[in-house]
């Protein structure tokens, strides 16, 4: 399981892609997948090439979006590149905002006050939920499925949405969280809104398997198709559900205890293939996951301060240091590696994006398939182009 | 998890003769590192991941950073023999003057690899390693082979760093086209100039808007 | 008749033609096909429906497919540069001469040893069916043999090139 | 070319006719928006969420998002334009058949936005190809979309079809390519597309 | 049986057709521009410039009544940099009364803006607020996009339509630090009264500074 | 009254024809047919792309198109105009005369389709002796206009998307063919509006539509697959599966001839339609006898439209499946299941009246469907999953 | 002739010839009064995802297409023959009918022999 048990001997290439020898028969098509193309989540490209209709060399090209993220974040202070971290994944804005924050309380050495803690992990597991509904939405409308079950997701989303508004001002560039704390408090109100969508998702998550998860379209496209093995997928770094889907227990959540996530009561899903339907339904199974830890952290959410008296705004100049954070973010871990020359700006801004390290096995994991399986693949993957490339 | 220093001697009776050096960590996150001696890095990666104790078998981030050439500039006491005047006649007098030399130290580059394991639940463990200097000696072992997560992290440093890794399998550019040139995250990186409207300018790009104007103008006035 | 018939022969004649003029050779199978279509509209005007049908469905739903994958299953179908006349073109024309001969020949044995009469009385379906699972039976089990041999036939050519790969 | 010149002048004579056409061709344009499938970043995601159930851009006919630019009429530039990706972005404008209309969508698509500072972002898609809507936000609201939309439509309602003032797409004159820019050493070559881009005055 | 999850999943879509025409549940379409969600109170999109105004209607005063004094900290700290300021060479009363250097140019390029609200948190005059305008749609790039103080300038009965709460919040903080500069100024001019003219003026009263939070 | 109202277009016509001299009457009423065919089921594809969009939309809690004209039904004219105003590109490359023709094939082949196919009482445009024979024979050649759009755009998706599409066109059109044959050997009759009037009878009140029997059924449910697969439908609709292919074979097309592509194959769909409820459902006959008072015409348009629903409702709900799926599922499945179909046609008519054979029948179908997709489950080793947990 | 069935269908084919034609002149003639083509290079050239195409499409393809193409084109013919009998079914004897199913079980047989090969396998 571990790769310590693997033969010392044979390491060398053990991990790289297995090469695919065409069978000779017909001329290989050299396509390009993207970076305009309809299923790769914006712009992304993949160089195929195509022996009939099998993959025999798949070439990932990245940097359409690469914005510089790292760059501008070293000319910014550090409060500034907290709503640059929103457009990281901006599908889950508050995740990044965490993790964010997570590094620089570590740079700094910061507590955080117990109700802002109740108040990020609520945040940040309706983002994971918002976040796997509309991951498997766009897997299914990659299948095919005509745009109906990222409709049902998105209907759930949107009401999530509403929520991150009412309490952040923005549906999806949050902004929220700061280093010893959160922006604002949430109102009574809120908390009581946030209990009814958490009381209304089960149902959709019923909802959504009933439809989809036992169609036997969906078992032919996904069982036993973009199979990553565990050895393989520890090696190459991959992290989250994906991780899991290969039978991996290791949930960040569970391995670095952060933030109060001791406190709650919750399983890690795993999957026993390592195939695009263990990826599916261990989102699935998350989301469960995730309306339990939000029906115990609503129950069990303090009163008192929401950001920590001694924290600043302004004039905010960390001492000499670096510090590494990392926090369970839907899509993987998503760490923040920080160097302080003790300036109001970062002297190093490193994001680890889990999903560039997510997608280092896509290769692996469709040379030898069809390219139809090549779109599923890498949808089950669930990338955000504004993370991969940043 | 073991402190950096068990670290450092189990490696050190593992692999013999490594060069090892504890780059300690001043701020309160208490993340000391180690830095490896490039010659050395592929084996000490391969204990690090292979021993039982450690199996450091995640290999979750790795950074450049880029610390360029510093100009140094030293105050240096300087006793020297001055001819003086003294009472009348000349005299080899020995004074001591403040005198600021100033000496280049050579920047480097630097890679940071962040280790956890799977398996045993630790980490991170923290490594680095420095090239030369950050303009001819720029090569480091790639840990592609050992670790595959490293294989993009490592292009991507190639990319915007510059930093060469032997070894790699696919070493190519990863974001930025393969007709570029430079390597934009270096802290001496010069962007392109396309200034052209910035209404709101203030600060480092007011600068930029400044010059853009000024080429703009020296331009008209060539033609 | 007339006015129909010479349309439709010019139509079929000219889809023959181009299939050996044109240096396209997915555009030869085109014009295949349209010769195909206009032989069945001669069986049409024969008033053989079933056979003229028969001919749209077998050789414009299947035939002109087949032609098309085995031209694609060649290595570029791009027009060739040199003339559309192979070398050999004399000897071919001596063949096909030589057919056309025996053909017109055989044509003109029957034509004249049969009587004079118009175009046969409609024949139903029902009736080929019947003449077909009675006086033909044995005919259509050969068929049956010949098709089933056909289709191992290129079964084991298609296995044999995979192997021999 | 003379026949039709003389054409277009009896079309002009009878005035009724071409405003009935024009209103008729006005409407067909309008109604029928089918934007591209084509989303470049986060805006992209707020695109994707005004086509879905809560906002609902079918109502307006435009849920026909074709993946081909060739029947596709507009683009919606949802998103951060890196300099990697404009030549692609220009090239896929080129391919669309004409009628065609772009709408930048947030700040990245207008200005680079929040990233214009990056050495990889192109600061503004109208350095390369004409624009028809902005809409400033980061990313604009679902709502905001669908007013652009409005806007577009209110637009294209105004267009004549003929004389002067008529789009581009109608008139021969017009400029019909916009060369893709080449990817240079340091930066992307040109760095404006004459004719599309004029540098406005507002610079300190 | 082959078909029986297939059959299930058409179900399901029936349900959600059959429901779309009884149940607010299953038809959440709102139908801008006629219907529209119910504006949040938080909602954030471009910011602005309060101003303080006897006449908010007539909104002639709003250059009076700005509460910027041009600090040019929100400048600083704008993470995409789309804001300009330009200070007065002179001053003018602010709203408290008291002599203030004031904005001679506040633009803001809302084509950059990324809507982070950090202008808004750094600010410590409370004079640049969060507008909850979307409709901003525009084939006008250089004309509408950047908007001049006037554009920018709403008043603060605006302020308090459009975030009620937050308003009030900072309403009552203003009083009170109004009250405490009096407080502070008459109690200076008490001390100065009481201790004779032997010392020196009492510097002006600096107003609150440092973390805010709303 | 009923009687005029069932016949009514048939009379319209005879009154229109009186006009004329008699020697022109039989010509000109071809044309009047010929011409309401072209007429009617483009204006039912504008209405069903209205229905197919607003009904996708309910499905998805949303409306959908709504308003441009009353509720949306002016949607399918802007379009039109619009398409019609488009710039028509030919990529350079592009085989210029092929790329031009292959809509117009497409769309010629999907009309003639209609020739047979009788859409009321009295209302066919020819009764063939081989109708159904010619129907499949125009069916067939949809698939050259599909392979000479994907191969003349020279495009790389494109020619993936029409050699995906040939291949799953012909796969189909043997099931299509054998699943209709069983219903030929119960009528006796290849000519459509004989296959009709054989099951326009009633028993009890009920129709002896051939979907009523076992036989029937199976041939019925291959018969709707295969059509499916036929007219490129989801979830067979990889041809133009956007989310690997682009838009298929029609990426390259532009302006109206693209809007042509769509129009043959809503036509198709129409068409293939038309042919099922003749083949299984009756034709234009009413489902019961007592519904008889309704215009014969009616019920075949109802039909028609029932069916396209299904189309729509199987659209919204289905992804797709995948080429090799595809293939494996027509070959090793629907024609498997067709050739024992056929047997137990024949077993029916051989074992006379009675229960016994509704028994016999109906237990080798079921048994063979069930069986056959287990067995392929099994071997694929697809099925529903349980999942482990760490805690 | 025009009782002929024949001439129903010529009309059909002559209208729906039309009905493709019509549209696309009109379109034709709209482009050149109003709204010229502007076509150039980089509008002509293949899409593809919006990269400069490179290869050619025409390329060699399968044999799998070629092979499918055969099964279908036997079994098409299959499928002619099977249409007469199924006409003439309800008058036919078990002789016959026996007959019948000897051909198609030949068929069959030919199928199975290919399945069991793995012919019929799409990869």
């Amino acid at each position: 399981m571990t790769p310590s048990t693997i033969d010392p001997e044979r390491l060398e290439g053990w991990n790289r892609p297995p090469i695919i020898e065409p069978d000779g028969e017909g001329d290989l098509l050299e396509v390009a997948m993207g970076p305009h193309h309809p299923s790769t989540h914006g712009v992304f490209r993949m160089d195929l090439a195509l022996d009939g209709e099998r993959v025999i060399r798949l070439k990932p090209v990245f940097g359409y979006l690469h914005r510089n993220h790292e760059k501008i974040a070293e000319t910014v202070s550090y409060l500034a590149t907290m709503p640059y971290t929103d457009r990281l994944d901006y599908i889950c804005s508050l995740t990044n905002n965490w993790a964010y924050a997570l590094a620089v309380e570590k740079l700094v050495g910061q507590e955080v006050p117990e109700r802002a803690e109740y108040l990020r992990v609520i945040l940040g597991e309706l983002t994971r939920a918002q976040n796997h509904a509309s991951s498997i939405g766009f897997l299914l409308q990659e299948m095919g499925a005509s745009g109906t079950p990222l409709m049902y997701a998105f209907r759930e989303r949107e009401k999530i949405l509403d929520l991150f508004e009412s309490l952040t001002g923005s549906r999806m560039m949050c902004n929220y969280m700061r280093f010893g704390g959160c922006r604002v408090d949430a109102s009574p109100v809120w908390l009581d809104a946030v209990r009814k969508v958490v009381a209304g998702l089960p149902a959709f998550v019923d909802e959504f398997e009933r439809f989809l998860s036992g169609s036997e379209i969906v078992m032919a496209r996904c069982q036993g198709v973009g199979i990553l093995k565990p050895e393989l997928a520890i090696n190459a770094g991959v992290t989250g559900p994906m991780l899991r889907a290969s039978g991996v227990n290791y949930d960040i959540r569970k391995v670095d205890h952060y933030g109060i996530y001791d406190r709650f009561k919750f399983r890690v899903p795993l999957g026993d293939h390592g195939d695009i339907y263990d990826r599916y339904m261990v989102r699935i199974l998350e989301i469960r996951e995730s309306i339990g830890i939000l029906e115990q952290a609503l129950k069990g959410i303090p009163g008192g301060p929401v950001m920590d008296p001694k924290a600043k705004i302004r004039n905010f100049r960390p001492k000499p240091g670096e510090a590494y954070g990392r926090i369970e973010a839907p899509k993987g871990e998503l760490g923040f590696y920080l160097i302080s020359d003790g300036g109001p700006n970062p002297y190093r801004y490193r994001v680890r994006p889990p999903s560039l390290i997510n997608l280092t096995v896509l290769e692996d994991m469709c040379l030898g398939s069809n390219v139809a399986d090549v779109v599923l693949i890498f949808g089950s993957v669930d990338i955000v182009l504004g993370e991969v490339d940043r | 998890m073991k402190t950096v220093e068990e670290i450092k001697t189990a490696i050190e009776a593992a692999v013999p003769g490594v060069g090892l050096t504890i780059i300690p960590n001043p701020g309160p996150s208490g993340q000391h590192s180690l830095l490896l001696a490039p010659e050395h890095a592929a084996s000490v990666a391969k204990f690090l991941r292979d021993d039982a104790e450690f199996t450091l078998d995640f290999l979750s981030n790795v950074s450049g950073v880029d610390w360029p050439d510093k100009e140094i500039a030293e105050k240096v006491k300087v006793t020297r023999q001055v001819t003086k005047t003294v009472d009348g006649e000349e005299q080899s007098v020995e004074e001591t003057v403040e005198e600021v030399r100033k000496h280049v130290q050579p920047g480097f580059l630097e890679v940071v690899y962040h280790l956890y394991s799977v398996a045993k639940k630790h980490g991170p463990v923290t490594l680095r390693m420095r090239t030369i200097n950050r303009s001819d000696q720029v090569e480091l072992p790639s840990l592609t082979p050992i670790w595959r997560s490293a294989e993009f992290q490592e292009r991507e440093i190639f990319d915007l760093y510059g930093v060469v890794f032997v070894g790699h399998p696919d070493l190519r550019r990863l974001l930025m086209w393969d007709g570029f040139k430079d390597h934009p995250m270096r802290r001496d990186y010069v962007e392109p100039d396309d200034y052209e409207y910035e209404p709101t300018p203030h600060d480092s790009v007011l600068l930029k808007a400044k010059a853009h104007q000024a080429a703009v103008a020296g331009r008209e006035s060539a033609q | 008749m007339g006015i129909a018939f010479y349309l439709v022969s010019v139509l079929t004649v000219a889809g023959g033609l181009a299939a050996v003029l044109l240096k396209n050779t997915v555009h030869c199978a085109l014009a295949v096909t349209t010769a195909f279509a206009g032989l069945a509209l001669l069986f049409l005007q024969l008033d053989a429906q079933f056979a003229g049908f028969a001919q749209i469905l077998v050789y414009i739903g299947a035939v002109a497919i087949l032609v098309v994958f085995a031209i694609l299953l060649t290595r570029g179908s791009e027009t060739p540069k040199g003339g559309v006349f192979s070398k050999t073109w004399l000897a071919g024309l001596a063949v096909a001469a030589a057919i056309f001969a025996v053909l017109g020949w055989a044509v003109l044995q029957v034509a004249g040893s049969l009587p004079q009469q118009n175009a046969a009385p409609a024949v139903t379906v029902n009736q080929i069916g019947e003449a077909l699972m009675g006086r033909y039976v044995l005919p259509l089990e050969i068929i049956a043999l010949l098709l089933t041999a056909a289709l191992i036939g290129a079964v084991i050519v298609a296995m044999h090139e995979k192997e021999g790969d | 070319m003379a026949v039709d010149e003389n054409l277009k002048i009896e079309l002009g004579k009878q005035g009724v006719f071409v405003t009935t056409v024009e209103e008729l061709y006005n409407w067909g344009r309008r109604s029928s928006i089918w934007p591209m499938q084509f989303g470049l970043a986060c805006c992209a995601i707020e695109m994707i969420a005004t086509t879905m159930a809560r906002y609902d851009l079918a109502r307006f006919g435009a849920e026909v998002f074709r993946p081909s630019p060739r029947q596709a009429d507009m683009m919606i530039i949802s998103g951060t334009v890196t300099k990697k990706m404009a030549p692609q972005v220009v090239r896929l404008y080129n391919q669309m058949a004409e009628p065609k209309y772009v709408i930048a969508m947030g700040a990245c698509a207008i200005s680079g936005g929040p990233f214009k500072q990056g050495y990889n972002v192109l600061k503004g898609i109208d350095r390369y190809i004409p624009v028809d809507v902005h809409i400033p936000g980061c990313p604009p609201r679902p709502e905001a979309l669908l007013q652009a939309f409005m806007t577009l439509q209110k637009k294209i309602d105004a267009q004549p079809l003929t004389g002067e003032g008529r789009p581009r797409h109608l008139d021969a004159e017009a400029q019909g390519e916009f060369p893709v820019p080449v990817e240079g050493e340091h930066d992307l070559e040109p760095a404006s597309n004459k004719g599309v881009w004029t540098v406005p005055v507002v610079i300190r | 049986m082959l078909g029986e999850g297939i059959l299930k999943g058409l179900a399901e879509t029936a349900k959600n057709f059959a429901g779309s025409f009884v149940s607010a549940e299953r038809m959440i379409t709102v139908q801008y521009p006629e219907e529209r969600i119910a504006p949040m109170e938080a909602a954030r999109v471009f910011p602005f410039l309060v101003y303080d105004s006897k006449h908010p209607e007539d909104s002639l005063d709003w250059e009076a009544g700005m509460r910027c004094v041009a600090c040019q900290i929100c400048e600083k700290e704008c993470p995409p940099k789309c804001i300009y300021i330009e200070k007065s060479k002179d001053k003018k009363p602010d709203f408290v009364g008291k002599m203030q250097i004031y904005p001679a140019r506040f633009d803001i390029d809302i084509s950059v803006c990324m809507s982070c609200q950090i202008c808004v948190e750094v600010c410590p005059f409370e004079a640049i607020k969060m507008d909850t305008q979307f409709e901003l749609a525009t084939d006008d790039r250089f004309g509408a996009l950047l908007l001049d103080r006037k554009e920018l300038a709403k008043s603060n009965e605006y302020y308090h339509h459009i975030h009620p709460t937050e308003a009030a919040e900072v309403d009552a903080r203003l009083a009170a630090e109004k009250a405490k500069a009096n407080a502070k100024v008459k109690a200076a001019a008490d001390a100065a009264v009481a201790k004779a003219a032997t010392q020196p003026a009492v510097p002006a009263a600096k107003p609150a500074e440092g973390n805010k939070q709303e | 009254m009923i009687q005029t109202l069932d016949q009514i277009f048939v009379l319209l016509k005879h009154w229109l024809l009186n006009f004329l001299p008699a020697a022109w009457q039989p010509a000109v009423g071809v044309v009047l047919s010929v011409v309401c065919i072209i007429g009617v089921f483009p204006a039912l594809f504008a209405f069903t792309t209205v229905l197919e969009r607003k009904g996708i939309g309910r499905i998805q809690n949303r409306l959908g198109p709504n308003r441009v004209g009353p509720f949306g039904i002016l949607q399918p004219i802007a379009d039109g105009i619009k398409s019609l105003t488009k710039e028509d590109i030919v990529p350079l490359k592009a085989d210029a005369a092929v790329h031009f023709l292959a809509p117009i094939v497409l769309v010629v082949a999907v009309f003639m389709g209609f020739a047979v196919l009788p859409m009321g009482r009295n209302m066919v445009l020819v009764d063939m002796d081989a109708g159904l024979l010619f129907y499949f024979a125009m069916g067939a050649s949809t698939e050259v206009s599909v392979f000479m759009a994907g191969w003349s755009s020279r495009n790389k998706y494109s020619l993936l998307g029409a050699m995906r599409a040939v291949a799953q066109m012909i796969s189909y059109e043997v099931a299509l063919l054998l699943s209709s044959v069983v219903v030929v050997m119960m009528s006796g009759s290849l000519s459509l509006v004989k296959i009709v009037a054989a099951q326009n009878q009633y028993s009890w009140g009920l129709p002896h539509w051939y979907i009523f029997t076992p036989w029937g059924f199976a041939g019925a449910l291959m018969f709707g697959i295969a059509a499916t697969a036929e007219t490129n439908r989801s979830p067979f609709d990889l041809p133009e599966g956007e989310s690997e292919l682009v838009a298929g074979y029609f990426t390259e097309y532009s302006g109206f001839k693209f809007a042509l592509f769509f129009l043959g194959e809503y036509v198709a769909m129409f068409s293939i339609a038309g042919l099922g409820a003749t083949l299984f459902l009756g034709g234009w006959s009413a489902p019961l006898a007592a519904l008889q008072f309704i215009p014969s015409w009616m019920w075949f348009f109802g039909k028609l439209m029932v069916a396209m629903c299904v189309f729509i409702w199987m659209r919204g709900t289905l992804p797709r499946l995948r080429q090799d799926q595809l293939m494996n599922f027509a070959w090793k499945f629907v024609l498997p299941m067709c050739l024992l179909n056929l047997f137990v046609a024949g077993l029916w008519r051989f074992m006379g009246d009675g229960l016994l054979r509704w028994v016999i029948c109906s237990a080798i179908l079921i048994l063979a469907y069930v069986g056959m997709g287990w067995g392929e489950m099994k071997r694929k080793h697809l099925g529903p999953r349980t999942y482990r947990y760490a805690e | 002739m025009a009782s002929s069935p024949y001439f129903s269908l010529a009309v059909l084919f002559v209208a729906a010839l039309g009905f493709g034609l019509a549209p696309l002149g009109l379109a034709r003639l709209w482009g050149r009064l109003l709204s010229p083509a502007k076509p150039n290079a980089i509008k002509n050239d293949i899409y593809e995802c919006g990269l400069e195409s490179r290869g050619d499409a025409w390329v060699q393809f399968r044999s799998a297409y070629y092979l499918y193409a055969i099964i279908f084109l036997i079994f098409d013919v299959e499928a002619v023959f099977l249409l007469p009998f199924a006409v003439a079914f309800s008058g036919l004897g078990a002789a016959a009918c026996g007959a019948m199913l000897i051909f198609v079980l030949l068929l069959v047989e030919g199928l199975a022999w290919a399945w069991a090969k793995g012919v019929l396998t799409w990869a």
